[in-house]
């Protein structure tokens, strides 16, 4: 990991308002790099706003951010080229084949397309079979897995996972509890937010429990209080 | 085009100004009842 | 008790409409007939300072929403979209009232002059403006979507003005008043400054509305 | 710079990809301007003087509603595959991605003005334009006109819910200089414009197309971020 900064995430009194309802109420966080946070509550307790607020596509209503020391607001072009976001939507092209799908992956940032990488992301994801069929024919694992393989393609410092295990069969499981494992290895900052945490409290060194877009608890994974609705 | 002066046309006259004072009044009227509904 | 706030602001209110009425009977009784039009020309003395006075509104707009580009204050959000629904009133009374004075000078109810084909395409433009705000419900997206637009719409006006005169000097129909004799020149002029002192109060007091609505929705 | 290039074009070639590849997009909007053709002849009346007087006025009404389905679409098919917030994380600039659905919009659009013109000439049979170049010159600034206020406005309309009534209530005031320009410029050069009329609303298409381009340019940071 190329960035030394030993605060990876900063948030002070990020709030995000949809209409009438505070879906992240003034957040206070400090995450240090390298670190992998469990993001834990019951739906729509505002875990995939929070992540979506971190990616800077959305805004906060009130209160700051800041990832590696960049502004969320201010500098988000900056914060964008240090984060990867795996979401609910695979930011996929279904007409295009996979192959196609990755060297756009390189295009958007300007850069040339990295065959030989690119050969070895599907690899990983094993998904060299289907490497040259358009993604309308994919099943959803097998688009996970696609939007898995863009992961492989740029190292960043920060990853946000957004429910990394659904859609996702027992094989595929275990290939993205190794991808975690591996960009852990690397120093890269984590951050999974999910619902069922039987899977993801191992992978984590610290836990955040949301509940109505407040933080109920904060802290390592080891004494996480029985009490605390998970 | 006209040659002479227009004889009349009054009604026209009356009708735009009356229009003017309906347009300015109505719209600072809802201005004062829209003012007064978020009170 | 009226706190000595709004006791200043109906005191304004009230010399506003003096000074509006004075000014209007200036232009209907003061100032001689036309020649040509006879009293019908008088319309002038209200169709044109609300053109005018249309126009500064929507240059309040252009401003506005160039400076919440830069600053990203909701402040001059609220006074664009304030500006915006103030001058597409005087826009459209601009319009019908240059119907009204069109009809016994020229037989017709509409004329493809440039002045008013430039007002009317400026109507368009900002009833646009209106409706795109009322369909963004978010107040920060709403302010982040309309000021670009704000300022993209202005910049059309010159050339919407440019194309269409030289669209109507191919067709050539006359269309500027006759001779204004310099009595004339004062009755348009106070009438001017009258609506423009509606102008500045409508504009401000949409203001104070947008910032209660503003209020309200934070407060939840 | 090279980057910024790299970008727009791979947004460019992923809207031509796919949207060749599926065609019933790019079939509908080919087919919808030749029925506003027929349209236009049963509303005019098919006497063919008429027509051929009409002609310029109807080519450009034809590509300003056939050019408002090939808009709205520009965004669209980002936002109903999900993948808007992937173009926006990833690529190097916003204003890269506005290049690159400005081209892909202007290669549809030029697509149904060649199409329109040609459907209208053998329809009303109209002779060919006596001034090509004039002819091509009036379509490519138009073309680069409605596309930069097009994509502009599309990314604008993108996210609120009336996009389909909201893009042309904003898009077609905003486009009577360009259809002025262009309606005259197309009649002079059907005519062959010996006294060089049409000059006049060539300069006012350049004048256009410039501020636009570097307005909109300037101006749609905002508009994708929202």
């Amino acid at each position: 990991m190329d960035n030394t900064d030993p605060m990876a995430i900063q948030l002070e009194g990020l709030s995000q308002r949809f209409g009438r309802t505070w879906a992240v109420n003034r957040l206070d966080l400090n995450i240090a790099t390298g670190e992998a946070i469990g993001v834990l509550g019951p739906n729509g307790s505002g875990k995939s706003t929070l992540l979506r607020m971190l990616t800077t596509l959305l805004p906060p209503t009130r209160g700051r951010g800041k990832i590696f020391g960049c502004d969320l607001v201010r500098q988000s072009g900056e914060v964008r080229r240090q984060i990867h976001w795996l979401g609910h939507d695979f930011n996929l092209y279904t007409q295009l084949t996979a192959i196609e799908n990755l060297k756009l992956f390189f295009g958007f940032q300007g850069a040339k397309a990295d065959t030989r990488l690119i050969r070895q992301a599907l690899e990983k994801v094993g998904l060299i079979p289907a490497a040259d069929k358009p993604v309308s024919a994919f099943s959803a694992g097998m688009r996970k897995r696609l939007a898995m393989a863009k992961i492989f393609l740029k190292k960043t410092p920060l990853i946000l996972l957004d429910e990394p295990h659904t859609n996702l069969d027992r094989e595929g499981r275990d290939l993205m509890n190794q991808m975690i494992a591996q960009w852990k290895k690397e120093g890269a900052t984590l951050m999974l937010a999910t619902h069922d945490h039987s899977t993801v409290l191992p992978l984590c060194d610290k836990i955040l429990v949301l509940n109505n877009g407040e933080k109920t608890y904060f802290g390592p994974t080891g004494d996480l209080p029985k009490e605390i609705e998970l | 085009m006209m040659t002479g002066t227009i004889q009349g046309g009054y009604e026209f006259l009356v009708a735009g100004y009356a229009l003017t004072w309906f347009v300015l009044g109505g719209y600072a009227l809802s201005l004062y009842r829209r003012y007064r509904s978020i009170r | 008790m009226q706190n000595s706030k709004s006791k200043i602001q109906s005191f304004i209110v009230l010399m506003a409409v003096a000074f509006f009425l004075f000014a209007q009977y200036w232009g209907l009784f003061k100032s001689p007939p036309d020649q040509l039009m006879g009293h019908v020309q008088k319309l002038m003395y209200v169709h044109v300072p609300c053109a005018w006075n249309a126009f500064i509104a929507f240059f309040v707009v252009f401003i506005s929403s160039f400076i919440y580009l830069i600053r990203k204050n909701p402040f001059w959000d609220r006074l664009a979209a304030s500006a915006a629904e103030v001058g597409v009133v005087l826009t459209g009374l601009t319009l019908i009232l240059g119907s009204i004075w069109g009809r016994p000078t020229w037989g017709v109810w509409w004329t493809w002059d440039a002045r008013l084909t430039t007002t009317a395409i400026l109507f368009f433009l900002y009833v646009g403006y209106l409706t795109m705000r009322s369909f963004v419900g978010d107040k920060d997206r709403r302010a982040r979507l309309a000021a670009p637009l704000g300022v993209i719409i202005f910049l059309n006006v010159p050339i919407v003005y440019m194309s269409v005169r030289w669209w109507r000097t191919l067709h050539q129909v006359q269309s500027s008043p006759s001779t204004v004799d310099p009595n004339m020149v004062l009755s348009l002029r106070l009438n001017a400054f009258a609506i423009l002192f509606v102008l500045i109060l409508f504009i401000y007091h949409r203001y104070q509305i947008a910032l209660l609505k503003d209020k309200q929705e934070e407060a939840l | 710079m090279k980057s910024f290039l790299r970008c727009a074009a791979a947004v460019f070639y992923k809207d031509l990809l796919s949207e060749l590849r599926r065609r019933e997009y790019v079939n509908s909007l080919l087919f919808f301007s030749l029925l506003t053709i027929f349209l236009f002849s049963f509303a005019m009346g098919t006497e063919p003087d008429l027509l051929r007087k009409l002609a310029p006025g109807l080519y450009w009404m034809i590509l300003i509603f056939s050019a408002t389905l090939a808009l709205e679409r520009s965004f669209f098919t980002e936002l109903d595959a999900g993948c808007l917030d992937g173009l926006l994380l990833y690529s190097t600039s916003l204003r890269a991605v506005f290049l690159g659905k400005w081209a892909s919009n202007f290669f549809f659009i030029g697509m149904v003005q060649i199409l329109v013109a040609l459907m209208m000439t053998a329809l009303y049979n109209l002779e060919s334009p006596r001034n090509p170049p004039l002819f091509f010159a009036g379509l490519l600034l138009a073309n680069i006109g409605i596309s930069t206020l097009g994509t502009f406005y599309a990314a604008l309309v993108t996210q609120s819910r009336a996009r389909q009534v909201l893009l042309p209530l904003l898009l077609f005031p905003m486009l009577i200089p360009l259809l002025l320009g262009s309606v005259y410029v197309t009649e002079y050069a059907l005519s062959g414009d010996p006294f060089h009329q049409a000059t006049l609303w060539l300069k006012l298409l350049v004048a256009y197309d410039s501020i636009f381009l570097a307005a909109c340019f300037a101006a749609i940071e905002p508009l994708l971020e929202a």
